[in-house]
């Protein structure tokens, strides 16, 4: 199964022609599917390890049960009153409301583990270490305004991103490209099983 | 009551009347928003209460939010609606007339095998449906990241050592392009795993570890600027949106 | 506990206090203090790319982003727009992204009219610039420009046909442009550094959001000629131009911000360097 | 063995000429008949006719496009907007308009849909005639004679790809060499790495201080490559706790992660021995929104205090907030991921770090596995032949001969 699929997705690479094109579209929509099928699953387990927690009684438990509601409020505006689309008020002022500002809050802690991060480990302990905080600390200092200095610090920032920057990361693209070509080739052959949950 | 207990009580009441004041001057719907952007920000201080309530809430929501985009933007119009086109009729009517597309029930058998694992000593089943998502993408992954990250790097690497520019031999650029290329070979030194790393390979590999860290804390130190963006962002939302304090 | 044992040991907490306070204060007064930016190469050499281009030719910009990163590259590029039109460079505008052509259109109208009245001439729709829509596969919409823009574009966003625009007369593909900007928030820049410059060779320069900056400093000076990257980037093409805005006025926020951390780091480290020094000692 | 490697080298570079030498195709372009311009007896005279003189498949397509050339007088494209090109299927069928050019070009590249059901379909293999007609917009405009029969047909092979096609044989070459001396029970020397000998370690760690593991996949889901190297180094992980007897806890970000991570970790407390303390509850789906997930996660570390934390897989953003959360428990910390924007801050925040391709790596190294430390082995090579082409490369273009790297371009 692995490997026909697979050596049909190497193949249609090559071959330009309608007919490839057209079972190559099915197969990704297939996949697409399936994925939501397996949301299903997801949503089970979700239900299952918050139920747990209510009916043990562990702490925290009624936590589990703004969960709970919060999953069903959703999903029952998601479904039913909508007729086919998602613009009822419930559901998208949930979206807008609820889910909206928690992720943007969520992804702006960033700016504080930034710093925490920055503070905590940029220390001079070793020779990569210190490189590591030097290169860092250039391109941050790039920012502020610093007279005379401000030139050769600001060309010293654009070459460390021009030359070893790109030099790193083409590496780390080889390299990455490599093992990735590697795995799909193990997969194919067999010979990586894990993902069937098995070794 | 002891006194944390006192205290708990007091921001809890504290919490609550702020809440109320701000649906009355502000309305309800900007306040939810605000008051959960202090919740999850009352994470860095340490974990709490209030933030327990956003965090689950937030699981919940999103989890509903992304079942019913699944079904609706998928399911229907891929599965069903492509499987039996009269079915989504109502709630599509633009695919109602589409000829039904009888290898839907692919998926469809698929999807159903994968459920499988729910009941016990099928579980088995299921893996036929994980075989075919895994196969699929290896296939396409072992072509996109040989041409993309092996072929073209030779291609965007093959450059010339030597730069000599309209004012003559441009020393600068030779260098920078000489460092490049002993960059991207001792980094790749550094990736060799069935060599050990000594003598002259080894002084290889520290080169490209050097390298590498020099990369690493430049994009640690670039990508400060997009993340104080953020921040700044959830401000304007706090103090201008919600506040009115700025503009 | 010593001075500097508390220096490496600070909580964290601290950290993010005082981030949040200096960010928020630099955020309130930031039309009370501005900051001088300096401006870098990779700026500069679009803003140059411009200003020495003669009234009448005409560039490509894409906006390949969709509103969720509109506040971080509206305002490069309404600053490149701006500078264009000052100079009496003609616009062709395109999107590649999904939800990027509303977006577009209120871009163009905004600028458009912003320069009217600071430049003291009417900017009009297509003399001055164009928009000529969106069309999804950015790859192939790339490689289809590159033979003709009317393979996917034969009409504009306003289903007026390409010929009947006076910019786009004899405009056939890249090279009847001086060069094309893209300015983009995801693999699209791959795309245009790809499929446009490599196979066409026309000059290109990206605008990118900051993340994504590092990636692409390397293809200047060969596939790219110029590089902005996030707010920085745009508030130093802002000072080249003198149209100080948005991206300025989040520049003060950014350089304390900056500056925190780093006084963080060298506070580490001098905390760090004396108690080893001192641990040495005693041993 | 000796010989093997640089026989390879010698078959690819002469197999890559070969591809361009195929990919440089000749142009063959009949020269336009002579025009002969009709004298009117009208104020405005029309402008000259032009000449349709070639009309050509695109290679390496599935067909639906052609190109049209025509001639044109140079001095006369002043006087005419633009052209227009219009198709049919007979020579006096139905013309309709296909689209134009600027008066300055004398070729267009007809693109038609592939579906049958859409409005421009351009169906293959079918005789499809042109004309082009110079327009004036305010005076008369002339029209060229009918062109054609010309045929849009589809590929069965992409040329453009050949590169792609000999690295793919090559590689396979390699791995399936690598593999089979590997069964034969040759020993593989593999050098060591400090995040993989740090594991053992670390779940020492946990089981001492009676604190649970946490182990996070990422947001990838199954079919990425990291998730699936990932998925191997759990299965590894997974037997060591169980015969430590520690807790370990699986959050998931995405459903179909989720039941393979059940199955690798439950078939790993089988092969420890200890079925009986596998239960679904420690291998759970949180949410597939990514910073939902992340709300989720910390709240698991901030509560039930893992004493080492592994996030192996795909991370985009999110990373940082992990691995700072994760560290303000002291917890210690095994990270890696493919994603080249992230692995600076597991660097940073991170006790150990895999580095791109060590992450797939790692799941060999724990494994031991001789099949798939062969093929950690061509994965050597594979850099070893990159580092040879890379030089030659270098020293071509050094002694001007871009050719090669035409060679090694993949044409879309």
């Amino acid at each position: 199964m692995v490997f026909t699929v697979s050596l049909f997705m190497v193949i249609q690479y090559f071959v330009p022609l309608d007919s490839w094109a057209w079972m190559y579209q099915y197969l990704i929509d297939w996949t697409i599917i399936i994925g939501v099928f397996a949301l299903l699953l997801g949503i089970w387990s979700l239900l299952r390890v918050n139920w747990g927690k209510i009916s043990r009684r562990s702490e925290n438990w009624g936590y589990a049960v703004i969960t709970l509601v919060g999953l069903f409020v959703m999903l029952i505006f998601g479904f039913f009153p909508g007729g086919g689309n998602l613009n009822n008020y419930v559901y998208e002022h949930f979206f807008f409301y609820i889910l909206v500002p928690i992720q943007a809050t969520m992804f702006s802690l960033l700016a504080f583990f930034i710093a925490s991060a920055a503070f905590r480990a940029f220390r001079a302990r070793s020779v990569l270490a210190t490189l590591l905080l030097i290169a860092g600390l250039v391109i941050m200092i790039r920012f502020v305004p610093m007279g005379p200095l401000s030139e050769p610090i600001s060309d010293l920032a654009s070459w460390i991103l021009k030359v070893p920057n790109l030099a790193a990361k083409r590496a780390i693209i080889i390299g990455i490209g490599l093992g990735a070509v590697a795995t799909a080739l193990k997969i194919m052959l067999g010979i990586e099983r894990a993902y069937l949950g098995r070794d | 009551m002891s006194k944390t207990k006192m205290t708990a009580w007091v921001v809890f009441a504290f919490v609550i009347i702020a809440f109320a004041v701000s649906v009355a001057l502000k309305g309800a719907l900007v306040t939810v928003g605000a008051f959960l952007t202090l919740f999850i920000f009352s994470f860095l201080y340490k974990d709490n209460p209030y933030y327990k309530f956003a965090e689950h809430l937030f699981v919940g929501v999103s989890a509903a939010y992304w079942m019913c985009m699944g079904f609706w933007g998928t399911m229907v119009p891929n599965l069903f609606g492509k499987l039996y086109p009269p079915m989504v009729g109502g709630v599509l009517p633009a695919l109602k007339d589409n000829p039904a597309e009888p290898f839907m029930i692919i998926p469809l058998i698929l999807g159903i095998l994968l459920l499988m694992r729910l009941a016990p000593n099928a579980g088995w089943i299921s893996r036929w449906a994980l075989a075919f998502i895994v196969g699929t993408t290896a296939g396409l992954n072992l072509v996109r990241y040989l041409r993309s990250d092996f072929i073209q790097q030779i291609n965007n690497t093959t450059f010339s050592l030597y730069i000599s520019s309209a004012a003559g031999f441009d020393f600068g650029q030779t260098m920078s392009n000489i460092v490049i290329f002993i960059g991207v070979l001792c980094g790749l030194i550094y990736f060799f795993f069935s060599k050990e790393h000594k003598g002259a390979f080894g002084a290889g590999a520290r080169v490209g570890i050097i390298v590498l860290m020099v990369t690493f804390g430049a994009s640690f130190g670039y990508t400060v600027m997009a993340r104080i963006s953020l921040l700044v962002g959830r401000m304007q939302f706090l103090f201008g949106d919600w506040l009115g304090m700025i503009k | 506990m010593n001075i500097f044992d508390r220096m490496v040991a600070l909580d964290r907490r601290w950290v993010f206090l005082f981030l949040f306070v200096v960010v928020a204060l630099a955020y309130f007064f930031r039309s009370q203090f501005s900051v001088g930016v300096v401006t870098t190469g990779e700026v500069e050499s679009i803003y140059n790319f411009i200003e020495n281009a003669q009234p009448g030719e005409k560039i490509l910009v894409s906006f390949d982003y969709d509103p969720s990163s509109l506040a971080e590259l509206h305002p490069m590029s309404r600053a490149i727009m701006l500078h264009c039109f000052r100079k009496g460079v003609k616009v062709v505008t395109v999107t590649l992204s999904q939800y990027g052509a509303g977006m577009v259109e209120e871009i163009t109208r905004e600028v458009s009219a912003e320069a009217s009245e600071l430049y003291g001439r009417e900017i009009v729709y297509g003399e001055d610039y164009c928009f000529i829509g969106y069309r999804p596969y950015p790859a192939f919409v790339i490689l289809g420009m590159g033979e003709n823009f009317r393979v996917f574009f034969p009409r504009d966003y306003y289903d007026t046909p390409l010929d009947e625009i006076p910019i786009m007369h004899r405009v056939r593909n890249y090279d009847d442009l001086k060069g094309v900007i893209a300015i983009t928030s995801g693999t699209t820049s791959d795309m245009w550094i790809i499929y446009g410059n490599a196979r066409y060779n026309m000059p290109l320069s990206l605008g990118v959001t900051g993340v994504m900056a590092t990636d692409y400093y390397p293809y200047l000076g060969n596939a790219l000629f110029g590089l902005i990257g996030g707010w920085k980037g745009a508030a130093e093409y802002e000072k080249l131009v003198k149209q100080e805005a948005d991206a300025n006025e989040g520049m003060p926020a950014q350089v304390v911000a900056h500056l925190t951390i780093v006084l963080f780091i060298v506070i580490g480290n001098l905390g760090y360097l004396m108690t080893e020094r001192k641990k040495k000692i005693t041993v | 063995m000796k010989y093997i490697l640089p026989g390879f080298l010698v078959a690819l570079l002469l197999l890559m000429a070969l591809s361009v030498t195929a990919i440089a195709q000749e142009q063959d372009e009949t020269v336009g008949e002579d025009v002969d311009t009709l004298m009117q007896p009208i104020e405005q005279e029309p402008p000259p006719k032009p000449v349709i003189t070639a009309g050509e498949d695109r290679p390496n397509d599935n067909g639906h496009k052609l190109t049209i050339y025509w001639d044109y007088p140079q001095e006369a494209t002043g006087k005419i907007d633009y052209f227009e090109v219009y198709r049919a299927e007979s020579p006096d069928g139905e013309f309709k308009l296909r689209g134009t050019s600027p008066s300055n070009y004398f070729e267009y590249f007809d693109i038609g849909d592939s579906d049958e059901n859409a409005e421009d379909y351009l169906e293959n293999d079918k005789d499809l005639y042109y004309k082009v007609v110079a327009v004036v917009e305010d005076g008369p405009s002339s029209e060229s004679d009918v062109a054609g029969p010309y045929h849009a047909v589809g590929q069965w092979f992409h040329t453009g790809k050949v590169p792609v096609m000999i690295a793919v044989i090559i590689f396979a070459m390699f791995t399936i060499y690598f593999i089979q001396s590997a069964r034969k029970g040759k020993d593989l020397f593999v050098r060591p790495l400090a995040g993989i000998e740090a594991v053992d370690e670390a779940i020492g760690r946990a089981t001492e201080m009676g604190k649970p593991i946490l182990y996070v996949l990422g947001i990838g889901t199954a079919a990425d490559i990291a998730t699936i190297a990932s998925f191997t180094i759990l299965g590894r992980v997974a037997k060591k706790v169980a015969e430590y007897q520690t807790d370990l806890i699986v959050p998931c970000y995405d459903a179909i992660v989720m039941s393979v991570a059940q199955d690798v970790v439950k078939s790993a407390y089988l092969e420890a021995g200890r079925p009986d303390q596998y239960s679904d509850d420690q291998v759970f789906f949180v949410t597939n929104a990514q910073f939902a997930y992340v709300a989720g996660v910390n709240g698991i570390m901030v509560r039930d205090l893992p004493a080492t934390n592994f996030y192996l897989g795909y991370f985009a953003a999110e990373s940082l907030i992990l691995a700072e959360t994760g560290n303000s428990i002291g917890a210690i910390q095994i990270a890696g991921t493919d994603q080249v924007t992230q692995i600076p801050f597991f660097v940073v925040a991170c006790d150990y770090t895999l580095i791109g391709e060590e992450l797939y790596a790692a799941s060999a190294y724990l494994g031991r596995d001789p099949l798939l430390l062969g093929s950690l082995k061509a994965e050597d090579w594979g850099k070893a032949i990159f580092m040879v082409l890379l030089a030659f490369g270098v020293l071509a273009v050094a002694f001007g001969w871009e050719g090669f790297r035409e060679i090694v371009r993949v044409n879309l």
